[in-house]
């Protein structure tokens, strides 16, 4: 058989392959390139930038977890204006897609590392943080609320000339809500989920193990909600979803592409093999050769439920 | 740096609770340099999920390298009962290891327990010239330093319930050694528990004592990506963090903020 | 030193230890008297009663996970009637605290299976499910709307001469807000968390793994968002705290009490160990041995946040 | 019905990827009943999280009993890497075995694949007049009966695919031995995969000959306390569902819904 066919469209942008790495799991993509080829990637989404550099939390940062990890990092990055200088130019080097995921503290925030971006050579789409649990507005997170999810997309459109994808924190209690919302104000695609939040105690010294006190839950514990709502969500919008959960292998990411996700990213499980981005898109090929599949995004959204 | 599916050469208690590992690699042997590590992934399973951070402790001949650990939980239990022939899968050697003592001074060697691994390997380069200290809480913990090929003519024990060697502190004694007309010819190495560094810290800088320090932090990834393994610079860099698996885990004692440890 | 008191006070409710095992994971306790002594323990939460009985979801109806697993038993269940007359005499003579764990389709249903239970002797307390994720009232469960889960908790106090738990969904934006409706309804306790919805799909055949398609996360995967939200509610309301959630041993139970819960539950543990809440309850006594802790109410909220 | 750290007598590869384990407990040989099964924890970890069911296949002396398994996913892989002395937490004897062929009748034993189990465990105490079929899906994964205790005189084999005795499926033997003359005189107990047993059922419910099936479901608690392993009902009872882990796992042949499997 010939090979089959692993591009996919996520709205106007096209992907060699559905096989993202997530953003803040894979640095800037240098970080991994002594041990892959970062160009057999379907894309890279960089760690979430903001407009000034940002220290991030004090440590302790991250604690393991049955099946997963807390992480608290705090958004720690180094600012937009150090980003193009020090980091871009090494990704414009790749012939993969890469994803800038930024964040703001205010709306306008938002709209400023946008503008920033605006124009650039060589990123291929925004990936818009409006999820994260580790930085609050008045204690909630953007994400939360259907309205200032809203807002913060128009803002990131008006001042991109890119793709705009939204990625939506799973910390509600109607995630399609939320996408609906960001679907009507013009987003892209969607991609979910971020982290849960969660938080662990030492018991001996009955202090957060986190310093930050709570933090966010990822890895494979963590993957069952997000093919729920992955599930949920794609049957709710008509933009493409990208599902990221707890994907370890190929098997994972067949479960998010069937529930409906036209491309899936990979994050914890780069700490735990970091060569798995790989491994996953060699699994994809092998089980559409195996089934005759010639294009994989025939598999999007295949789930058989009556 | 790579990932390898490295084979299990031997895998041999040398104390209670304390392993010696030795896995095949000629990777990871050239390229090794004292105060690396590596990031070992125990098993298939995703409980314990993330990889765990080994200091090198040194190679033997061209394909065999060294790892020197403790059982404390989960992880160091699963591989102690490893058995020779299986593969553990290793990403390595990472960060950034000693640098290697100038000429003419004298180095002393500073371990707290376990934290004798990196320093085993830094010593069979330094070679001559060098006093190691090595504290442990008790007798029975000692590591036999023939058994992790070193053989060193000035070694010198404290144990902190006095069962072996000087009765106390490994910091004590290292004091002891720092006498003024000593103090322009030293460099100091350490590694070991936070109590035991800060204490060496605290002695080294005050007194103007070059001394390059093995740090420990939680990682998740090894390779610089997550910053999860945070530890906070001294005020005089630009930097508010280092990360321990990049910049480190070997520091210069003025770069990192003690305090705040 | 003398044996520490181990003792809780539930508002009402006196519990001898703090250790309960969780509503559909310890049958009608029965199931387990072979194995450990029932009246060690500090009490029984009986598997979700409704009015009438109901068969439950067709199967598979399990599934496991990462450190988890999903169920959709579809809340099977006898039937207030057979409770009584089958079940209830065998918990009547045990020498522990029997609550039951109760839940209905309308408000009203909920208010008669209280009703049923009134002046029942051998029945310590009520625990009011609003937070099954796997029955359906309009898409969604009576547990996400703060009003409807304080008129569910007004109906069950109106019926009953027991203390009133009510166990919260953790499958909400924020689980204070629906806590704090239903202590201002009187409410004499909640428990949390039950189950995150989750889904697992078989990639061979493209169906879902449950034949009821999503279902409840449980486990020790969902300790660290168990433990995260207990401590919230542990600081938003001021009746006790219940804490459940992947305990799988007496240190995961005082992570609960630490982050503010008076008492625990222990659930898919003991599916694992049948015999895990009796090492709960002798790991939590020798814990305040060692720490000289006289009474263990003197943990519960003992975590040190700055 | 107990549960218990069992050690490990043996664990051995008796053909590819089949494994016989033996397990020491005086007390789960003495209430064992064919048909029976136990829930073991494949290890400390908490991934794989539930416990695995197994039939009991057997028991030698007054204290060994024997698990017959397959490698086919986590927990098995792990078992069938565990060695002589390790322990493994096991709960049973559970559920509600076979009953014995009433005097006079003849029984067939209809197994496929790893099915055959729990009939090596009823063969031990039916001895005669029995007729064993075993299915497999070729000959390299036929369980040599002799190593699991079995001397049986009347033994036939079917392959899938040929390469030993029969070729074809377990249930053509079957049905060549439900003879107008014999069906009167006979009881069926049956184990094996789903398809097979849909088959037997519908071969012995047109023929009215008496057959008890062992079933599987996916099990959490094993005890009756979840309701996880729920298999429906035949239209006849009163009961929607049955737990195969308490009702069963061995069902009257009637009792079950066989289209809704
Ligand atoms: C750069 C580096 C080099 C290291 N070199 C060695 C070495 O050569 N030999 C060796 O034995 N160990 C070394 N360690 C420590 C080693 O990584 C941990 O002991 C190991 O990860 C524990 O895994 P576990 O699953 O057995 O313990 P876990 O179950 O994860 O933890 C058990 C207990 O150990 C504590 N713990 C876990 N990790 C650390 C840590 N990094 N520092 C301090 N306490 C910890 C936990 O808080 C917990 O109380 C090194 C760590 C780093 C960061
Ligand atoms: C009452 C009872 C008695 C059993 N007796 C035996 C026995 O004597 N010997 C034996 O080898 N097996 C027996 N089984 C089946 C055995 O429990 C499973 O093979 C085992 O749980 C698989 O565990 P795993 O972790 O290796 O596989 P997993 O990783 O859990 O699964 C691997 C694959 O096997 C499938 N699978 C898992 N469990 C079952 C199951 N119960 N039935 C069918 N497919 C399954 C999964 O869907 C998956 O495709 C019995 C099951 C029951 C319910
Ligand atoms: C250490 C770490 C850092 C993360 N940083 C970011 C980030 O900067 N921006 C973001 O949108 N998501 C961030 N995430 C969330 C991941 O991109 C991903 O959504 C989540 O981890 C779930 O996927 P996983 O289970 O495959 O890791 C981070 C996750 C981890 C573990
Ligand atoms: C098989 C199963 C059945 C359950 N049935 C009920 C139920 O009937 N009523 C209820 O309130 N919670 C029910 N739960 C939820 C548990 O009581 C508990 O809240 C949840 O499983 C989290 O705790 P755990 O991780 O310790 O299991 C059930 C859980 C499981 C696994
Ligand atoms: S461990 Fe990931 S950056 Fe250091
Ligand atoms: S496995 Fe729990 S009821 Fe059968």
């Amino acid at each position: 058989m010939s090979e089959p066919d692993l591009k996919v469209r996520i709205g106007p942008l096209e992907l060699k392959n559905p096989v993202l790495t997530a953003s803040g799991t894979f640095g800037y993509g240098q970080e991994f390139s002594e041990l892959i080829d970062l160009n057999e990637l379907g894309g890279i989404v960089v760690k979430g930038l903001s407009l000034k550099p940002r220290a991030g939390n004090p440590p302790p940062r991250i604690v393991e977890t049955p099946c997963g990890m807390l992480n608290a990092i705090g958004l720690a990055n180094i600012g937009l204006e150090n980003f193009l200088k020090e980091k871009l130019p090494r990704l414009q080097r790749l012939n993969t897609a890469v994803i800038v995921n930024i964040y703001g503290h205010s709306i306008d925030e938002y709209g400023a590392v946008a503008a920033g971006l605006k124009g650039v050579e060589g990123i291929s789409a925004i990936e818009v943080n409006i999820s994260c649990p580790n930085v609050d507005k008045g204690g909630m997170t953007f994400g939360t609320d259907p309205d200032i999810s809203a807002q913060v997309t128009e803002k990131v459109l008006e001042n991109t000339d890119k793709p705009v994808i939204v990625k939506l924190s799973p910390n509600v209690t109607d995630i399609t809500v939320i996408a609906k919302a960001v679907e009507k104000a013009g987003a892209h695609a969607v991609s979910l989920i971020n982290t849960l939040t969660g938080m662990a105690i030492d018991i001996e010294t009955r202090v957060p193990k986190l310093a930050n006190i709570s933090g966010g839950l990822s890895g494979p514990a963590i993957r069952p909600v997000a093919v729920y709502m992955v599930c949920q969500v794609a049957r709710s919008v008509k933009i493409p979803v990208i599902g990221v959960g707890g994907i370890m292998d190929y098997r994972n990411a067949l479960e998010f592409l069937m529930a409906g996700a036209s491309a899936v990213q990979v994050g914890t499980a780069n700490f735990v093999d970091p060569r798995v981005s790989i491994k996953v898109i060699e699994g994809l090929r092998k089980f559409c050769k195996d089934q005759g599949i010639t294009k994989i995004e025939e598999i999007t959204g295949s789930l058989k439920v009556e | 740096m790579i990932e390898q599916n490295t084979q299990i050469i031997f895998n041999k208690k040398i104390a209670p609770g304390t392993f010696l590992m030795g896995l095949r690699s000629a990777e990871i042997v050239i390229q090794a340099r004292p105060g690396q590590f590596v990031m070992i992934r125990v098993g298939p399973n995703t409980d314990p999920l993330l990889r765990r951070p080994f200091s090198i402790c040194g190679t033997r001949g061209d394909d065999l390298f060294l790892i020197l650990y403790k059982v404390v939980g989960k992880g160091t239990a699963i591989m102690s009962n490893a058995v020779k022939g299986e593969k553990l899968s290793v990403v390595g050697p990472l960060g950034r290891g000693f640098e290697l003592p100038e000429p003419g001074r004298k180095s002393i060697f500073v371990s707290g327990g376990i934290g004798v691994a990196p320093l085993v390997f830094l010593a069979q380069a330094v070679k001559s010239n060098l006093l190691f200290i090595a504290g442990y809480r008790s007798a029975n913990e000692i590591v036999p330093m023939e058994q992790v090929g070193l053989n060193l003519t000035d070694i010198s024990i404290a144990t902190d319930d006095g069962t072996a060697g000087h009765p106390g502190f490994v910091t004590e004694l290292l004091a002891s050694h720092l006498t003024e007309s000593a103090e322009g010819h030293l460099k100091i190495f350490t590694c070991g528990p936070l109590p035991m560094l800060k204490r060496v810290a605290a002695l080294t800088i005050e007194r103007d004592i070059p001394c390059q320090v093995s740090l420990e932090a939680t990682m998740a990834c090894g390779l610089g990506a997550c910053q999860g393994c945070a530890v906070r610079a001294s005020k005089d860099g630009n930097k508010t963090y280092y990360h321990v698996c990049q910049d480190g885990p070997v520091f210069d004692v003025h770069t990192i903020d003690w305090e705040s440890l």
